[in-house]
């Protein structure tokens, strides 16, 4: 048993701080430390650099442009990553389609958008919930119907994240109605955004982000050499997928940053004789967050170690993290206080911060709702520790 | 101990709630909301008519000479409803100040223009650097040959977008003061703002502004029986809104289906939605207890705590599940729950947040063996 | 609306009070007021005090001692009571068998049986709960064949409460085990507890205490005038009976007793330069809970007035006042701390009630299981919301 | 990093665990815990011969030289099965004091006694009035012409009712300073009591009692160091406890039938078993951190109490959930999940309470912007 990092992962540690440090520019850090990055810019910048230095796709296969890190490397390389405010790169690219392209797609496929994938090119979006599914996946009804040497696709697509600047989608479709069970029957198809039939529909949050879509399809014409796999057997590769995620989920540097965030902020705000930091009951409230994230993250290094059970982790990892993400934004707005009120005055009279403090308060509520609710990961963790 | 409503106090809850059905559906709001001064002038028109705006008022001055618990009781039926129009703001808290002073007759015509409708007021007290409950006070009061004068800037006026005349709280040497500021006048600039839920309010800069002095006799009595109006207002509000988000949220599960069956009967589910239903009516019970008090003429800014840290306690919870128990839709902004959650947050900033007043209650546990009620 | 006494309910309470204060011996209130009360000595002592001065059951009807008090004042007298560390009156004769009978017995039974009931010469207890039934008490197996102008009862009861004291027990038995619904076919009975065939075995919980017994019924023979009501509708009386206890399952004079114990407790103990009362975080907990337990009060309050959904009080009061009686305790062992260790050395080295503490709190968790869990009652208070 | 256990400390974590399973059941478990001292001679003779007693102690002094994270891997095992054996007070706390002196080659007899099981020791150091972190110590050291002795009172001494010797703490002037006290001594009276727990200690009055100096360096270090080793030995017992606490009640719930179903296949409960889960999970993470960074030499009471808080956190829920969703016989002494709450509440007593670790690793967060682990 060891905490402390080897030389060689110290060392490693120390290249990528420096990398980010010094190659990621510093006005695209500053803008997601304060929660304003541009979209898309900011995330295709960063991504062509790392791109660049061969840090776009670490995890992909070394044919494609991965690194075969260890997971003490992955997991250091992402706290860096988070600890240097370099915004993440897109998940849909990185940790979806492109290693389920690497494991199922032709070699045409791969070669067609593998490259594109790890420069952002191509800006993915991925098109599986759907009206009225919520959690329970497997109930979508987007049909697509082969005619020719196409599909036909029908249906409609909802909390589609950033399909307002995707290039293409990876979708979930149904191609047999018949099945006996409603996970078969489901293909798995790349769709051109540009395809004449397909409609954005930008949804605006709680705090006036428009972060996801509606997706309409009608009559969309795919190729189908757009098909990844075989037909109907599209849910296989969604699982692969959905179970690549693993460890991020957590996203520990998030809620890291942001806690430090709250200390300078409330050792910022006057309060009685001297400033919010101050207040004992607020220190506590600080620490107990602080214990409870370190917790996480060790329970992250003990997952990329193999000391925890492995069909219950990513959830657990899931669960905590969401909880923490909501509770560290609560946390500001409670910071802000009264000054919450204000979201559109002047910055001189209330921060901007503040400001936003109570609409990113609700807008955050999304964690636990997103890629998995709470309660489809406290169902998943009971039935590892039931066997039912 | 009694805590049914009068006849006559059921009629007035059932005119609000009915005024508001005929006005306002969930589109009509939202458009409301996000226009330009956020309400509607003809609804304002018809709470004068009614009776709303001048409720605590004496009939001398033009108002309709009730008390707390029909302002209140007014006040629930408002955050049931998301009503935007600014009652306490604009009417109730004013009133009652001008109330305070010496001689009330005074202040007469403003009054009565409350109670018309024709005069908005509001109260421009806190002030940078501040938090609850708001003692800073800096702006400063000079009796010059031609009367008095303020200087000083008051920050986040609620509703002070539109208001007739201010209420500020100014200091005369060290002492406390008020003064009545037109809200037209020279050297008073204001800067306007929303709020996260779709309110408006402004920043005032006072250079010099003509002010006239409001005799108050204890200033600071008077601004802690304000602040406990305000709080129990927002606690009878927050309370409104609370019932009918977990009344929509269970309606949603109910008629929401996943994995073939509706969301209420999974069991996980029922026993939030029975937990949520516990904390509504433990913070009813706290809201009604201070009106209770407050209507005996206890105005006890102790009590009024008691009831906000229970109401910010309860509200931070009903906020938070009812978005995350609709999924999806419950982040989104054109889903009314996010609403309700939004309203609730900001009315817990305006009360000064659950930490604060549970210092407040804190404070004073060794001064009695147990809480006694009444 | 009204939050203050009338001139009359104000001087019932006074009048109560003094009542209390000076006919209950002051040895039985210290003895209750540090969880020291003799059972079953105390209990009955205060059972005829209260009965020679016509309070012992003031919710029966007139006639049988009753004194249709309003809610309000039945709240002020038990209120009343805990402030002065009265023994409360056993709930199985007056708040359970008692009114049942008034209710559906036969004028014999109620000669016989009502005035040593509201006097304490009968001890009762209840028959209800069995083995491997849990809160699904309709699951019931004791059954009871009619021979002849008898019963023959063969079966278990569990969690007998003061069974090793009473003298009868009201049971629910199982006179039609081929009713089509499992309600129906269960009759209520009265049994003496003398009869040959019932053997008590005492149950220690975990702060040593025995307050729960099985008891097992071996052929026991029960005459037929002992059937209370009709044969085979027992579930409606004991409907009638659990729906009876309503308010005082709130027990929130207990809380509030133990609140005040537990200040003054933190107050005698040192920590740092003062008391533990001087700690803002301990302050804080208390408040806390003094303000959940006011609410709860108001709550007691408005229930006896109208203003609360009268499907769902019973089951909102016994949930949080659970919750809170489980908190309190909680409380006094944090207070405790590190003195809560000793459970039987020297008094002077470490006070009693810190040698109670964490034995007291683990017997404690009983309140939110017995009486319809608080599973249960989270149920009850859903239905009450969804109408499902 | 690395959280793996390397094959020997597997293998002891298996040899413990069969000690166990071989001499104990839950009835025998009972039985001990209720007789006279409280566990059994023939499992401390096993546990010598094991090499568990001598477990950190080095080779040179008889024992298997092995480290921290072997002693929390023991631990862990020991509160899996509630193991009434006082292994940390009796053997692995006076040792490391011990090994903490000058010249640890003065007490090689003391060591090799503690490694065969011949020798009970104890650490004598809380006092009244005092709590955690215990630094009140008023018992005095005076030298006299035949050697030093001791006066004053220790009390709530673990397992203090069969040591053969006490490491007593106590003043030389204002300095603390310790001392071994011999069980048998003129001067010492035991009074013994019994814990929640079924455990077994005693208080002592020292009047005049011989006692012979250990030469520590530092003596407010080694209190510090091996009060820190006590925490996270401690906080490796109490995720034994709570893996297997969890584990019945999961059980339990499997196979216990209400309304016609298993309990488990109510989804509110199995969303709670999934909460009890990561709480689980979340004080295994910081237990093992500690261990960590104590076996790397880092003796940093903070870290200590990161540990102690989220364990007193996870187990006061653990406990009182595998109570309650036990219904009845959770309360009852003779199922055994209620001893499990009790070791719980035990070891949070001892760990010295979530409150004041709280307050320990809140008192430091301005001197860094995030916490660093490692």
């Amino acid at each position: 048993m060891r905490m402390r990092l080897s030389n060689d992962e110290a060392s490693f540690r120390q290249q990528v701080r420096e990398f980010f440090n010094t190659q990621i520019p510093k006005d695209i850090r500053e803008r997601a430390a304060s929660g304003e990055t541009r979209e898309p810019d900011d995330i295709a910048d960063v991504q062509r650099i790392l791109n660049a230095h061969g840090y776009a796709v670490p995890s992909w296969p070394a044919a494609w442009g991965g690194r075969e890190w260890s997971p003490v490397q992955e997991h250091v390389f992402l706290d860096e990553m988070h600890l240097a405010h370099v915004p993440e790169p897109l998940t849909f690219n990185v940790d979806m389609i492109g290693p389920v392209l690497c494991e199922f797609g032709t070699d045409e496929q791969k070669a067609r958008f593998l490259p594109g994938t790890a420069n952002l090119d191509i800006w993915w979006c991925q098109g599986f919930s759907e009206p009225d599914a919520g959690s329970d996946l497997a109930s979508l009804r987007t049909s697509a119907v082969r005619d020719g040497d196409e599909f036909i696709v029908n249906g409609q697509k909802t909390w589609t994240t950033l399909a307002q600047h995707a290039d293409w989608m990876f979708a979930l479709v149904r191609t047999n109605p018949d099945a006996p069970k409603r996970q078969e029957g489901i293909s798995f198809l790349l769709i051109d955004m540009r395809s004449p039939g397909i409609n954005v529909r930008p949804i605006t949050l709680l705090d006036g982000s428009v972060e996801v879509n509606e997706v309409f399809l009608s009559d969309v014409r795919v190729p189908v050499e757009n098909l990844v796999g075989e037909q109907d057997r599209g849910w296989t590769y969604a699982k692969f997928l959905l179970g690549n995620e693993r460890t991020r989920v957590a996203r520990v540097g998030v809620s890291k940053n942001r806690l430090a965030l709250a200390k300078r902020l409330a050792a910022e705000t006057p309060a009685g004789q001297g400033t919010l930091l101050d207040d004992p009951m607020l220190r506590a409230r600080i620490a107990e967050m602080e214990n409870e994230l370190a917790a996480l993250e060790v329970t992250l290094f003990r997952a990329t170690s193999g000391d925890v059970d492995q069909a219950a982790i990513a959830s657990i990892l899931k669960l905590r993290g969401s909880e923490l993400q909501e509770q560290t934004t609560e946390l500001i707005a409670d910071i802000a206080g009264p000054t919450a009120l204000a979201v559109d005055g002047p910055s001189d009279e209330i921060p901007r911060w503040a400001q936003r403090s109570i609409r990113s308060y609700l807008a955050q509520r999304k964690v636990g709702i997103y890629g998995g609710s709470s309660e489809v990961q406290r169902m998943i963790i009971a039935k590892t520790l039931t066997g039912r | 101990m009694d805590f049914n409503l009068s006849r006559e106090q059921t009629a007035l809850r059932d005119a609000v709630r009915e005024l508001y059905r005929r006005n306002y559906d969930i589109e009509r709001l939202r458009e409301t909301a996000i226009a330009d001064r956020g309400w509607t002038s003809d609804v304002w028109r018809s709470l004068a008519e009614t009776g709303v705006l001048g409720l605590a008022i004496p009939e001398d001055f033009g108002g309709a000479g009730a008390g707390i618990v029909e302002v209140a009781t007014v006040m629930t039926e408002l955050g049931r409803v998301l009503a935007p129009e600014p009652i306490l703001d604009s009417a109730v808290i004013p009133a009652d100040l001008l109330l305070r002073s010496k001689d009330p007759r005074q202040w007469q015509g403003t009054l009565e223009g409350i109670a018309s409708g024709d005069l908005l007021g509001a109260m421009a007290h806190e002030e940078r650097g501040d938090r609850w409950p708001h003692r800073a006070v800096a702006t400063s009061a000079t009796e010059t040959a031609d009367g008095w004068t303020l200087t000083g800037s008051k920050r986040l006026v609620k509703h002070g977008d539109v208001a007739d005349f201010y209420l500020a709280s100014a200091r005369v040497g060290d002492d406390l003061a008020f003064f009545m500021v037109d809200g037209s006048t020279q050297g008073l600039s204001r800067t306007s703002f929303r709020t996260p839920d779709r309110r408006r309010g402004a920043h005032l800069l006072l250079e010099n502004t003509p002010a006239t002095p409001i005799e108050l006799g204890d200033p600071d009595a008077a601004l802690r029986r304000v602040e406990t109006l305000e709080q129990v207002a927002l606690c009878a509000e927050a309370i409104g809104s609370m019932e009918e988000a977990l009344r929509i949220t269970t309606d949603y599960l109910g008629s929401r289906k996943q994995f073939g069956t509706a969301l209420v009967t999974f069991q996980a589910l029922a026993h939030r939605l029975a937990d949520l239903h516990v904390l509504v009516e433990m913070a009813r019970s706290m809201s009604l207890y201070a009106v209770a008090v407050l209507e005996d003429g206890g105005d006890d800014p102790v009590i009024a705590s008691r009831a906000a840290l229970q109401v910010c306690r309860s509200a931070r919870v009903i906020g938070h599940e009812s978005i995350h128990l609709h999924g999806g839709i419950g982040v989104t902004e054109e889903y009314v729950i996010g609403q309700y959650a939004a309203r609730l947050m900001a009315i817990e900033a305006r009360l000064g947040g659950a930490l604060e007043h549970l210092q407040q209650v804190a404070s004073g546990i060794d001064a009695y063996d147990k809480v006694v009620l009444g």
